[in-house]
């Protein structure tokens, strides 16, 4: 059967809106290297390479050959994926089945976006093409502004909640040296104020556009015993995917959908004997682009009741010393180089439970993690984290 | 090309690259079935899945649900809709298509067409305040056939009916 | 290894100058049905769809959502690989033997005609130092020929056999795109692209799409009768500029084979293997991978094509189906070309049937001068 | 933006011919700023050499190629090379910035890798690999801080 996968090391760079000082390749070197120190890893250790990135976003054809030296990974088996959002989730879950079928024991997946290159709300929108779906054209804004609203007239959440959501991940980037965003937001007028974008998703309800990418290497729990003291289990991963501009994909107003979260956590979750995630899961890196998503993932992967994910922000159940702490990192709304963005998910949760989050930690134990990545028409990949027994 | 130096800031290159790529989409033959009849008769046109017997917007060789293959049943589509979700775009995007910001305000729909069918557009609309869930459309096409021939771009918006 | 993988169906359109009569979905479910109607399945049965495709050359940002319908991606598993086609099977593969999942639908389809060939290999380069020079996979191809041509002395006759070959094979493959009468003559005389490269060295521009079923060993005894297995699948990156690797050898592809090699316990490749088919978008390409694959020694590329050894009928017939240079797309044509073994290795080839073919070697390649190489060996 | 249609048996089919216009703008960043800024100032062409394996990469590149080493010495390499191989291009593309250019790999002095350019000045039937060659720099007012600052390689 199949091996065991756990996470040997993690790196990401310092994200930033703009990285004048690098280019693509450059800025992923930083990642790599980072993640190798993290490992006590050298480069040819590593057997083989796997990369994501949104070429379109660039406008880089085929970015992994141009970034060949820098990823490290001439003379190396790998390829990249491109899956929209989920694109550095997608390329975990590549390391992972190479990893759990024995094909190599070591991998390295990375994740890089450098988004001050090209304008990637303008790719997104050629998501369709002239063809078919002209009337769509609002891009990723535009469908968690409809969202939104659905979410805010079925659950009675308000524009506030949403501000709340805003302000507990600022307050958790400005412990995250690594996070782009650091605001030091103090109230929830100064989100109320921020002016809209798409109504009504007001400017800082947004998930930004950044520079940065992620490694993280996978290894056998075998060799991961021996690379390092601190190995993550990998326990699991989901990936669920539709059609694009399917109605109601993002936020349902007819309540008859079947979203792809719903099926992604409960395959995840009945595969893994999670019957109570609320309890059995301890903290959670979730892909939240907007901060009313944040509140409606918690409903669809069960860690609120149905209507109810708001109220987990009123009460301060995620927050850094809450039962179920959800993006200590700053989230998806403080950092977003797009292809690395699920990658730092994982990343983050794997630091979370290894200890080492430094001012970001949770204050509660945590033995259990999810990590969750959402991309293209309303994608999800789900994995599952363990502490290494 | 350089950006001048700001204060005690090295000056960095940038190499800037700014060729349209051009592109030959084809429709196909099922959404192209839609754009003739929208061009030739102002009509909106669907194919049907055999298994859930939904109308495919956007007409399909596969029904998505069903994961089977719809063959070749027809059926106009109702004109008139309600509008499930919408939202309106304040901050002007770039249009990759047209190379040109998009028009602003840009109310944008999901619109409950009144056989079940979901399609997304723009609304007549643009003031916030009379934009609501629930409200009643009906589709405005644009008046010259030769203007027409671009699907669902035929429509110029949903326009607020009263019923 | 616990189990093995099988492929229990392949299909593939006939490749075409010009699709423009279809869509991307259209296109590619052209051949998803076929492997459909061949195992029994329908798009319910598939655990997980891995594709391949390209957002530039779709014109579309997440390309795959062109054609998440027609593989049956709703509420299921699907992953796009930006490579060519043959490194779907390698995440296939292992998401079988992982045991993650049991039935895998692997789609590749491509329209160059839609697209603008220079400007979007242009995008390839490196930004600072390439980009602006207006390069492509033409011009570095060429400079690549030229290089290999000096070094070995290899001579443009012998390339253009290979152009030669691969049409006449063409001639006994419904599919081909563009079978053709030509000579060495013809091919010299050909209209010079960038020297060395002449226009009948060079693919035509291609549209089409390929469908494979890969399913655990045991999954695929009930599906199918004649089940064909990865044997062994590798692929590996070289380094990118031009000026910075050696462009008269092909070490990736060296790698790459030797993993894949070891994986299926071939030792000496020229006796081990029956039928080869490889994807190279110029002549000369065929005889860099017939090296790089250890056929014969470096340089000698030439020499091996003058021996008549990769001829139909020779000791290692190279491309039956025509090859790239008759016609198929990038990103398809590796996994066109283990659709080609598949029905050498089941004798279902018709006219072009390699006598007796047991194990077969399918190469894809990615990238300005094959800077992604992926091999995969099958067998019964 | 324009479409045609065309007609397949019974079927009535368009084609859009359209664009995707996406500006792009790439750093250069440290490095390569360094080298661009050296040969549009001072016609200096920087070179990094591997302390791990001392290759000398012309340009300067962050990450050895051959080692992964993190390079990190500035080498200056001689304006003079040698052609490794070349092409000549008989039709021109969107993307080229001259008609019909003629690409070399040119290895120069100093430097253990090839850099990609142009030649000129030199009739196409007199190229040979080995040939030996010059950068020509454009004149200062025409140089912006780009590998085309040099205009091409001619014969010495």
């Amino acid at each position: 059967m199949a091996n065991r996968v756990a996470i040997v090391g993690v790196g990401q760079t310092n994200h930033a809106s703009n990285r004048k000082d690098v280019t693509q390749a450059e800025m992923i070197n930083e990642a790599v290297r980072a993640a190798l120190i993290d490992a006590g890893l050298k480069m040819k250790d590593v057997e083989a390479v796997f990369t994501s990135n949104m070429e379109t976003f660039e406008g880089i054809y085929l970015p992994d050959h141009g970034a060949s030296a820098e990823l490290g990974m001439i003379g190396k088996p790998g390829f990249k994926v491109a899956t929209g959002g989920t694109s550095g989730a997608s390329v975990i879950c590549e390391g992972f089945y190479m990893v759990s079928s024995g094909m190599f024991d070591i991998t390295m997946v990375v994740g890089f976006e450098k988004q001050d290159s090209g304008d990637t709300t303008a790719a997104i929108t050629a998501a369709t093409t002239p063809v078919w779906g002209k009337g769509a054209v609002t891009g990723a804004i535009g469908e968690f502004a409809k969202q939104a609203l659905s979410y805010m007239n079925s659950t009675g959440a308000t524009e506030e909640h949403a501000s709340l959501v805003r302000l507990k991940a600022d307050r958790a980037a400005c412990r995250n040296p690594h996070a782009h965003l650091r605001l030091g937001l103090s109230s929830t007028d100064e989100v109320m104020n921020s002016g809209y974008l798409v109504w009504p998703l007001k400017m800082l309800d947004f998930c930004p556009q950044s520079c940065g990418a992620c490694a993280i290497i996978l290894a056998t729990g075998k060799k991961a015993k021996k690379i390092t003291n601190k190995p993550v289990w990998l326990v699991d991963a989901e990936t669920v995917h539709q059609e694009a501009f399917r109605a109601g994909t993002f936020g349902d107003p007819t309540g008859t959908e079947t979203y792809t979260q719903h099926v992604a956590c409960e395959n995840l979750y009945k595969r893994n004997g999670i019957t109570n995630p609320r309890k059995q899961i301890h903290l959670a890196e979730l892909y939240e682009p907007s901060s009313w998503e944040e509140m409606n993932l918690y409903e669809h992967f069960h860690l609120a009741e149905p209507n109810q994910g708001w109220k987990l922000v009123e009460e301060g159940v995620t927050d850094i010393d809450g039962e179920l702490p959800v993006n200590m990192s700053g989230g998806v709304l403080s950092t977003n180089p797009i292809g690395a963005t699920p990658t730092i998910r994982v990343a983050e949760a794997a630091l979370q439970i290894r200890g080492d989050a430094g001012d970001r930690q949770a204050h509660r134990d945590v033995d259990v993690a999810l990590a969750s990545a959402l991309g293209g028409p309303n994608w999800t990949v789900l994995f599952l984290l363990k502490r290494f027994t | 090309m350089a950006e001048k130096k700001k204060k005690s800031e090295p000056e960095y290159i940038f190499v800037e690259f700014n060729t349209p790529r051009k592109y030959r989409w084809s429709t196909g033959p099922y959404v192209g079935k839609m754009y003739h009849e929208a061009r030739m008769n102002k009509k909106l046109y669907a194919n049907q899945c055999p298994k859930c017997k939904k109308m495919l917007w956007e007409p399909q060789v596969v029904c998505g649900r069903c994961k089977v293959e719809t063959g070749w049943k027809w059926k106009e589509l109702p004109q008139r809709g309600t509008v499930m979700q919408y939202t309106f775009i304040v901050y002007p995007m770039w249009d990759p298509h047209y190379g040109e910001k998009f028009a602003n305000p840009l109310p944008n729909a999901m619109i409950e067409m009144d056989d079940g069918t979901v399609i997304r557009h723009f609304l007549e609309e643009t003031d916030e305040k009379k934009l609501k869930e629930g409200m009643r459309v009906e589709a405005v096409w644009k008046e010259n056939e030769e203007d027409r021939g671009e699907g669902t771009a035929d429509i110029k918006f949903f326009r607020t009916i009263d019923k | 290894m616990a189990d093995r993988v099988a492929i229990c169906s392949a299909g593939q359109t006939k490749y075409s100058p010009d699709r423009c009569d279809v869509r991307e979905g259209d296109l590619a479910y052209e051949a998803i049905r076929q492997v459909l109607d061949e195992t029994g399945l329908t798009l319910s049965d598939v655990d997980s769809a891995v594709t391949t495709s390209q957002d530039f050359w779709d014109g579309r940002t997440i390309s795959s959502m062109n054609i998440q319908a027609v593989v049956g991606a709703h509420l299921s598993h699907e992953d796009k690989v930006a490579e060519d086609g043959l490194n779907a099977v390698f995440a296939a593969t292992a998401q079988i033997l992982s045991g993650h999942v049991d039935v895998v639908l692997v789609v590749s389809h491509m329209k160059e005609s839609q697209a603008e060939k220079a400007l979007i290999e242009n995008a390839a380069m490196e930004a600072t130092y390439l980009r602006e020079l207006g390069l492509d996979f033409l011009s570095t191809a060429a400079l690549q020929a030229k290089r290999y041509m000096y070094k070995y002395g290899i001579t443009a006759e012998q390339c253009a056999k290979v152009a030669v070959q691969n049409r006449a094979n063409a001639k006994n493959n419904p599919l081909a795109q563009a079978p053709m009468d030509i000579t060495v003559e013809d091919v010299l005389s050909s209209k010079i692209l960038s020297t060395p490269i002449r226009a009948l060295d060079a693919k035509p521009v291609s549209d089409g799409a390929c469908a494979m079923i890969l399913t655990s060993g045991k999954r695929a005894k009930k599906i199918t009768k004649k089940p064909v297995y990865v044997m062994g699948i590798s692929n590996c990156y070289e380094a990118h500029s031009p000026g910075e690797r050696e462009l008269a050898d092909c070490n990736a592809l060296t790698i790459a084979a030797n993993k894949a090699y070891k994986m299926a316990g071939i030792k000496n490749p020229l006796k081990d293997i029956d039928v080869v088919e490889l994807s190279e978008e110029y002549s000369y390409q065929q005889l860099m991978w017939l090296e790089g694959l250890g056929f014969c020694g470096k340089g000698e590329g030439g020499a091996f094509m003058d021996s008549g050894r990769t001829k139909m009928g020779g000791k290692i017939p190279v491309n039956p189906s025509g090859g790239m240079l008759s016609g198929k797309p990038n990103q398809v044509s590796g996994l066109a070309a283990a659709a080609e073994c598949v029905l050498q290795i089941r004798g279902q080839a018709g006219d072009r049937q390699v006598k007796g073919a047991k194990v077969g070697l399918a190469h894809g390649m990615t990238g300005m001068c094959g800077q992604h190489q992926c091999v995969m060996i099958l067998g019964k | 933006m324009s479409q045609v249609t065309i007609k397949l048996e019974d079927k009535e089919i368009y084609v859009y011919e359209g664009q995707i216009y996406i500006p792009n703008k790439y750093a250069a960043g440290t490095i390569g700023s360094k080298v661009l800024i050296n040969i549009r100032d001072k016609k200096k062409l920087l070179g990094m050499r591997c302390p791990e394996c001392n290759k000398v990469y012309f340009p300067a590149r962050q990450t050895c190629v051959e080692c992964f080493g993190l390079l990190d010495e500035y080498v200056e390499v001689s304006d003079k090379g040698t052609v490794m191989t070349y092409t000549m291009c008989n039709e021109s593309t969107i993307a080229q910035p001259v008609d019909t250019p003629i690409y070399a790999v040119i290895q120069l002095d100093g430097a253990d890798t090839g850099f990609v350019h142009m030649l000129g000045g030199v009739e196409p039937e007199k190229i040979s690999i080995g040939m030996r060659v010059k950068a020509l720099f454009r004149e200062k007012e025409d140089r912006r801080g780009s590998v085309l600052d040099i205009r091409y390689f001619k014969p010495l």
